[in-house]
């Protein structure tokens, strides 16, 4: 209780400073609150990571019961991803937010829900106990919408934050059944309660369960068809805030799910198959969309969809392993699912912090517009360049490990299993590399629309790197990435004890991580270092060699034409046309086009705008009918004073006359049946 | 050691062998054997010409290229002797590296910023995204056919008994072959004799490369078939020894070569819009394979 | 002390309206509210003592006393601004507070009456009392919503009488007379089921008028729109808990009889319907004081599903009527800052709230997250174990439905709420925005923490409390 | 004796949903007064005069005289028509009560309770139902106040049904707060009268959602 109390008093003595100081101290302060909760919570962390865990039981209140906060490895894993995310977000901020330093209010609204969230997002990883954790999770929530609608008086921000805000109550309503249930069955709040409870009730009863939970945990993390939120809430929230959200909001329901998945010891096999399945659709699904968005940060959070996917093919077929007590599939799951969980929160930040500079240089994100921006923004253009390269994972970055560390769970599963699962390892296969391919022809087409060729309607001479205060936390971000690229082996073997819990989950020892999987991250890491000094020293070479030949710059190779502008470059829709021709079926592109009938034709125009199918269906169609229903009980309030009266009468009527009525029917039917 | 040294070797001679053929199958009398080694020397003694718009990816992308395709040679196995680089799932590692480097020629081909090239690339990536498929699901069944998951475990466990098995392999070979004639973009994918820019593929990515950069692409392309030679070799020489391995490799590389060239005399490209349907059908012979192999393994109840 | 109490506040009452002076005015309210305190003070020291035998002390109607008393204080101070800012002619003015006082002695005097007809007595005088406030403003309008609210009120509060009849000769077959809640309950079983479930049926039909329910919450939409904002916060927060008092205890009555599960059904139609009514005009009203006010009834209906759901429900029912008065009285009190900014209160015309009045929109944010049931905000305590009764008495379909019609609602009201507060509003001239001190919304934030300290960390008295006010019905 | 006057208040009943006149309507209401002090006179056990001294202000004092009185005032002063303008036409009015009446002998017919006089009951019932479809069928305003004292005869016959007494002081309450709630009605009919000219509910429709 005592510690509550004086974490409340610090978070208010918080806000007061924030709403004392001026602009700049704002900002300054909220760093240095982020700051100290990281190392506060990393503190905690390391050790358990490292396998000492740390546990302690609060005296909650009368609503609550007691409230145990619980540091096992897995959080562990997670708080450091959430808080090194979180500080590169608020220093990358503090840069990005000056164009804004007028908006004083909302500044200060912006720091304190900043705090907030990083509060929110550190406690959700220790917090074992039902009430308190919806509490921090729509702590989260709400500080995470005030975060997005920053920019609020654009008409899209504020509808995307109700859109945000409508799907994670959603979700907390399914998180809160889920938690209904547990408390029905067992009658405490307590997350072991959630354990005991899948050690008495049946096996159906434990996959109900997970199933809220997956759908609760499913729609903050982005799977689809629960993702409709993601990509409006992205494109509009400024561009740290985007990285921290995709970087590390949806990755709590990811830490949700793998925490229910310790707690309920059940039928894991089929509950597996149901992860595998849904990420396999939101990995492909997020994809395909992705390629086809022409607004930057709007293609990178379909990305974060599709990467979802990634983790949570990992996590499934580490489920599925422990369902078959097959531990090198549980650690190569788990692991690959564990380090993408991190990898992608680097690789995702950095693109969105590259997006942000680009829209504070050119003041767009849509890729139509730009091109040629790495003449003037080189730092960015080499950070995005690197980040796209991660996570199409492609080696020697840190997106390829993870992704790696998942196929060879895949190839390792396939000896074993009938033909069923042999079936259904094919078909994930397929799709990990059909997401691969699309990601390296939505990045190359992002990366070199974006930044290479020339620009195509941003003036290129206005445009100007941005300040050191962004760019150093991108490096930091990039630096990671390397050190994950080049040092696998270390990483993985951090994750042995978060992966030993799952495997303890079938009461085997803990198990230490294959050699044979230690040795591939090893030589994958030299490798890739052979591969760096390959490059660099066929670079050297090269410069060696044609220093001496004569170099001149000339135009393009037009292929005859005369005169070549920028306008006659390849546009992002055209390069993904190909694509899009082959996935129309799956796709909902609207096209609005002018066509070039007469001779000499006149100003033309033609225009393509995609939208997500899913969307219409699941999610329009509803509010239309619910729209409709509503539509027809309008009259009731309609100021005439006898219907209210009427309603009075019809009211008691009803009440004694229905039941008459329902009796002498059950009695005629009664009779019927007697006959 | 050895697989790599060869395949340099192979990689010296490879495409002189398809354009001797053409040339014999088309009456004329070609250039030798070593001709193409020898523009890529010449190539690389000549100074370059940049076009104004592109950046510095434009510069990195072809030593960046180059280096995939080698560091893709150093994890084929040959025979009985390792690949310089060899881990479980190093194929994995291999189809990436491959991917890194058309990652590289895209974007310095949509550096350029010219049209043509732009179209190049995106049909480049299409294709490319198509062909992985297959590839991974052959080695796949491979993976399953010999429960190992390393080209030279994989190579070394795979030993052709039944006729069936001689059939998958045949199949094999010929998926894999097709994958290189895409990965190499020739026919009747892409025709790299054709003079109109708009029904190149790889051709025209490569426009404005010129001097030393272009050598390196152009080699790093023969390099690319020595390595899909070798593994084509790999399929039959599992258990052999060193000298009938050499043999069956020079045998496999030059019939590739030769069947290139006849190809290339004889044939059409095909459309663009049949490529996707093409390479797709790929992925679906490779899933026979798979079949084929679960037949073997008796997975079939 | 109640004598002395009702006939002290009454006399304040009759002063107030003689009396033309604005300092006497305002020393009146004072003392009104010294009064009022020292017998909220002397209530909680006479636990469960009973006084001029139709007035008890018991758990219900201190733990309402004192949620009165706390909102009487804001409400009073509100009026007073509001009236003086007006600049009203002092009759309107004297006649506004003395509605206002009878209003608040009455709904008191109510909660802790024992007899049902004595309830029934107050309820009549809260009637009267709060027609005079609506017609406050002396328009069309305001006369078109006090004439329907009364009048409306008059009907059902005959059904009442009707029902309180029924009551009695359902006693009859008892052999007693007496009609007191306790006598009720000690012979619950002897009563006659047939006299006893019409006297439910028109009790309860009654006094939806006053708790806001279907069918007869109707005119209640309209008094709160008409009445000025504190009298609003009064009528839509203490009123209804009065019309909660009155049929949770008869509710009690029936509760150990073989009714009890037809009663359920009973209130389980009336609570779905009313949330479905307030979703339907959640939905479309752009009067932001309907608004409120249908949100009200939303909450209303999810008090009597928790009441009808049993169990943990009770609990939670209670919890929840307390804690929504406070959230929706300061919501209301919060509304006069925003009609001084914006001279409106059609939500087309209101907009960028947070830039005019930061501390005022903070509330209306926090308000809304309360109002929502959104964690931090206590009501989600009890909606949350008001839903897990409904999942543990096997209720699924209408948890479900319920769910539904809230995850609406919040869609609805959260798209309001977030216009009034972000988005610009078009042709609204911020030129001579009257700037408001903070120190006005101190109020309102007090008692949206106060909702959200009681419903997290409640204190040990308080659940002592309310466990004791539903003590006496089957668990 | 009780009866007769009972039966003669049904009457009352059916001829005010014929009734066309406002006049009308009053004259009714006294009259039902009337009748009530009958029938309350004659239902009393034993006289004591304070009893009596209610009864007499409750029936004649107030329904009898001072309401119809003040009604009538009412109609003068805010020069309301004479016609009562029914939505509906006379004799489906008349159908309408009839039926309510029959239904409410039907419903006391299932009574099984000793306790309570039957024909009380349904007099009670059938002027409550009968004044809910006044207040509902009729346009002015006035006739909507007519048909709330129409259910308060209503319930004045129940509670004289019940039969066991309230404790003297509810009674007073009880009685001082309709007496109330009828001045008030009546001052907001002022009001009305004052603000809109022609007193119908077609102006009082304007406070709606829709």
């Amino acid at each position: 209780m005592v510690a509550i109390n004086g974490l409340l008093v610090l978070i208010i003595a918080a806000i007061v400073v924030i709403l004392l100081v001026n602009v700049r101290g704002k900002g300054m302060f909220a760093a240095a609150a982020v700051v100290t909760i990281a190392i506060v919570s990393s503190m905690v962390a390391i050790p358990a990571l490292l396998g000492h865990s740390f546990e302690v039981m609060l005296t909650g209140t009368y609503t609550f019961g007691p409230v145990v906060i619980k540091v096992d490895a897995l959080s562990a894993w997670f708080i450091l991803t959430i808080n090194f995310t979180m500080t590169t977000g608020i220093f990358y901020g503090l840069g990005y937010m000056k164009r804004y330093a007028d908006q004083r209010n909302s500044i200060t609204l912006h720091a304190i829900a900043y705090i907030l969230l990083h509060l929110a997002l550190v406690g959700l990883c220790a917090i074992q106990n039902a009430m308190v954790f919806l509490l921090f999770w729509e702590m989260m929530a709400l500080s995470a919408f005030v975060l997005i609608t920053f920019e609020h008086e654009k008409k899209d921000t504020l509808r995307a934050g109700i859109n945000y805000l409508i799907h994670s109550h959603v979700s907390i309503i399914f998180l809160m059944l889920g938690f209904m249930y547990v408390a029905f069955k067992t009658g405490s709040y307590s997350f072991s309660a959630i354990a005991d409870f899948a050690h008495h009730q049946s096996a159906m009863a434990g996959i109900a369960l997970f199933l809220a939970f997956f759908i609760g945990f499913a729609i903050k993390a982005g799977f689809v068809p629960f993702h409709t939120w993601l990509p409006y809430a992205h494109p509009v929230a400024p561009a740290h805030i985007s990285a921290v959200m995709s970087g590390v909001v949806i990755k709590i329901g990811i830490f949700g799910m793998l925490r229910m998945l310790l707690l309920i010891n059940s039928d894991y096999t089929t509950i597996g198959f149901i992860i595998l399945f849904a990420s396999i659709l939101s990995g492909v699904y997020g994809v395909m969309l992705a390629i086809i968005q022409h607004n930057l940060k709007r293609l990178l959070a379909y990305h974060s969809i599709e990467n979802i996917g990634i983790i949570g093919i990992g996590m499934g077929i580490g489920t599925i392993g422990l369902g078959i007590h097959n531990e090198v599939l549980a650690i190569l799951g788990f692991g690959g699912a564990l380090l993408h969980v991190l990898n992608h929160s680097l690789f995702k930040s950095l693109l969105f912090y590259g997006a942000g500079n680009v829209y504070l240089a050119t003041h767009t994100v849509a890729i139509e517009k730009l091109g040629g921006i790495i003449k003037k923004m080189p730092r960015t253009a080499i950070l995005f360049l690197i980040a796209a390269l991660a996570i199409s994972g492609l080696p020697p970055f840190n997106g390829f490990v993870s992704e790696f560390l998942i196929y060879s769970g895949l190839y390792g599963w396939i000896g074993s299993g009938s033909i069923g699962t042999l079936v259904i390892v094919l078909f994930s296969l397929l799709s990990l590399v059909l997401i691969g391919g699309l990601a390296l022809l939505c990045f190359t087409k992002a990366f070199s629309i974006v930044f290479l060729g020339s620009s195509r309607h941003v003036n290129i001479e206005e445009v100007q790197e941005q300040g050191q205060l962004q760019l150093v936390p991108m490096y930091f971000v990039g630096l990671l990435m390397l050190l994950i690229g080049f040092f696998p082996a270390l990483f993985l073997r951090i994750l042995q004890q978060p992966i030993a819990l799952f495997t303890q989950t079938i009461g085997t020892a803990p198990q230490p991580i294959p050699v044979n999987i230690t040795n591939a991250l090893h030589t994958i890491g030299w490798a890739g270092l052979l591969f760096a000094l390959f490059i660099i020293a066929l670079w050297i070479l090269r410069r060696w060699v044609s220093s001496s030949k004569p170099v001149e710059v000339g135009p393009t190779w037009g292929c005859g034409y005369p005169t070549s502008s920028a306008k006659l470059q390849y546009t992002a829709n055209s390069f993904a046309r190909s694509y899009s021709k082959l996935a129309k079926p799956m796709l909902d592109i609207g096209k609005k086009e002018i066509a070039i009938t007469e001779v000499f034709p006149s100003k033309k125009h033609y225009e393509t705008h995609t939208y997500d199918k899913l969307e219409r269906y699941f999610i329009d169609k509803l509010i239309k009918l619910i729209k409709v229903v509503t539509g027809w009980f309008l009259f009731l309030q309609n100021g005439r004073l006898q219907r209210y009266i009427l309603y009075g009468i019809l009211f008691i009527s009803g009440v004694i006359i229905i039941p008459i009525i329902i009796e002498k029917i059950m009695m005629l039917l009664h009779f019927l049946n007697n006959l | 050691m050895l697989s790599f040294v060869l395949i340099a070797l192979a990689s010296l001679f490879f495409t002189g062998v398809i354009i001797r053929t053409k040339s014999i199958t088309a009456g004329r009398k070609g250039p030798g054997i070593m001709q193409p080694v020898k523009d890529v020397i010449r190539l690389m003694k000549k100074g370059a010409v940049y076009s104004q718009t592109t950046s510095i990816v434009f510069r990195l992308a072809p030593v960046v290229y180059f280096c995939t395709v080698a560091m893709a040679a150093l994890l084929i196995p040959f025979g009985s002797s390792r690949g310089v680089i060899s881990f479980n799932g190093d194929f994995i590692f291999f189809a990436y590296l491959l991917g890194l480097g058309k990652f590289f020629n895209i974007i310095a081909a949509m550096d350029t910023g010219s049209s043509f090239e732009g179209m190049g690339a995106s049909r480049e990536a299409l294709y490319s995204l198509f062909a992985e498929p297959a590839f991974f699901i052959i080695l796949g069944s491979l993976a399953l056919l010999t429960g190992n998951t390393s080209f030279y475990d994989i190579f070394s466990a795979l030993h052709l008994g039944s006729y069936i098995t001689y059939a998958l392999a045949v199949l094999a070979a010929l998926v894999l072959a097709m994958i290189a004639m895409i990965e190499n973009s020739r026919l009747p994918i892409d025709d790299p004799k054709t003079h109109l820019e708009l029904t190149m593929v790889h051709e025209v990515m490569i426009l404005d490369n010129s001097g030393f950069d272009l050598g390196l692409i152009l080699y790093a392309g023969y390099l690319k078939f020595a390595i899909f030679g070798a593994i084509i070799a790999n399929l039959f020489t599992g258990g052999m020894s060193l000298l009938w391995a050499l043999v069956v490799f020079v045998g496999t590389q030059f019939s590739f070569a030769v069947v290139i060239g006849l190809i290339e005399s004889f044939m059409a490209r095909f459309r663009m819009n049949h490529n996707a349907q093409f390479i797709f059908a790929l992925s679906s012979v490779s899933f026979l394979i798979f079949l084929g192999v679960l037949l073997v393994l008796g997975k079939f109840i | 002390m109640t004598g002395l109490f009702l006939t002290g506040a009454y006399t304040i009452g009759g002063l107030l309206f003689v009396n033309r002076n604005k300092r006497i005015n305002s020393l009146l309210l004072i003392a009104y509210e010294i009064l009022l305190w020292g017998f909220t003070i002397f209530a909680c020291f006479n636990y469960k003592h009973t006084e001029l035998d139709y007035f008890a002390f018991d758990s219900l109607g201190i733990l309402l006393l004192i949620t009165l008393s706390i909102i009487s204080i804001p409400a009073l101070i509100h009026s007073h601004l509001y009236i003086s800012r007006q600049g009203e002619k002092p009759q309107s003015r004297s006649i506004y507070f003395a509605a206002m006082v009878v209003l608040l002695t009455s709904i008191s005097a109510a909660y802790l009456a024992n007899h049902i007809a004595v309830v029934w007595i107050f309820a009549e005088l809260t009637t009267l009392s709060a027609s005079a406030l609506i017609y406050h403003h002396r328009n069309k309008l305001a006369l078109e919503g006090t004439w329907k609210y009364v009048f409306i009120c008059a009907i059902s509060i005959s059904l009442v009488f009707v029902g309180i009849l029924f009551l009695s000769l359902s006693l009859n077959q008892a052999g007693n007379k007496d009609l007191s809640f306790a006598n009720l309950m000690a012979h619950s079983q002897e009563l006659n089921p047939f006299w006893l479930r019409l006297a439910f049926l028109f009790i309860f039909t009654g006094f939806t008028a006053k708790i806001g329910l279907v069918p007869m919450y109707t005119a209640g939409i309209d008094a709160k729109d008409k009445a000025p904002g504190p009298a609003a916060a009064i009528l839509s927060s203490v009123l209804m808990n009065m019309g909660f008092v009155a049929i949770f205890r008869t509710y009690a009555i029936l509760a150990h009889t073989s009714l009890y599960h037809w009663a359920n059904t009973i209130i389980f139609v009336a609570a779905i319907l009313s949330i479905f009514v307030a979703t339907v005009y959640m939905m479309k009203v752009m009067n932001i004081k309907r608004m409120f006010a249908y949100s009200s009834i939303e909450h209303m209906g999810i008090v009597m599903l928790g009441v009808a759901a049993g169990g943990i429900g009770f609990y939670a029912a209670i919890l929840h009527v307390i804690l929504h008065s406070f959230v929706k009285s300061s919501l209301f009190f919060q509304y006069n800052q925003v009609y001084r900014v914006f001279q409106d209160k059609n939500i087309y015309h209101l907009g960028n709230y947070f830039k005019y009045n930061p501390t005022g929109a903070v509330v209306l944010l926090f308000g809304f997250i309360s109002a929502t049931a959104m964690p931090p905000s206590g009501l989600f305590v009890s909606e949350f174990l008001i839903f897990r009764s409904l999942f543990e008495g096997q209720h699924l379909v209408m948890l479900l439905v319920a769910l539904l019609l809230l995850t609406i609602i919040i869609w609805a009201f959260g798209k309001n709420i977030l216009k009034i507060l972000f988005t610009p509003a078009v042709g609204f001239d911020d030129s001579h925005v009257p700037h408001i001190r903070p120190l006005e919304s101190l109020s309102q934030l007090v008692l949206l923490f106060g909702a959200v300290w009681l419903g997290l960390n409640p204190p040990a008295a308080f659940v002592h409390l309310i466990q004791d006010a539903v003590s006496i019905l089957p668990m | 004796m009780t009866n007769i006057l009972l039966i003669l208040f049904i009457i009352s009943l059916l001829y005010l949903s014929i009734a066309n006149r406002l006049v009308t309507y009053i004259r009714v209401l006294a009259l039902q007064g009337f009748i009530l002090f009958g029938v309350t006179f004659l239902a009393l056990e034993e006289i004591n005069t304070l009893n009596l001294v209610l009864i007499l202000l409750e029936t004649v004092v107030f329904k009898a005289v001072a309401v119809p009185v003040f009604l009538s005032r009412l109609i003068k002063r805010n020069h309301i028509t004479r016609e009562a303008e029914p939505y509906l036409p006379n004799f489906v009015s008349l159908i309408i009560t009839t039926v309510i009446v029959v239904v409410t002998v039907l419903l006391a017919n299932s009574i099984k309770d000793t306790h309570v006089d039957k024909i009380f009951f349904i007099v009670a019932l059938s002027s409550l139902f009968a004044g809910l479809y006044i207040i509902a069928s009729r346009k002015k305003i006035i006739t909507h106040v007519m048909g709330y004292l129409i259910i308060e005869n209503g319930v004045f016959v129940l509670s004289l049904a019940v039969g066991n007494e309230m404790p003297m002081l509810v009674n007073l309450g009880v009685m001082l707060d309709i007496f109330a709630s009828v001045l008030i009605l009546g001052i907001f009919l002022n009001k009305i009268g004052d603000v809109f000219k022609d007193v119908n509910v077609d102006q009082l429709s304007n406070l709606k959602d829709y």
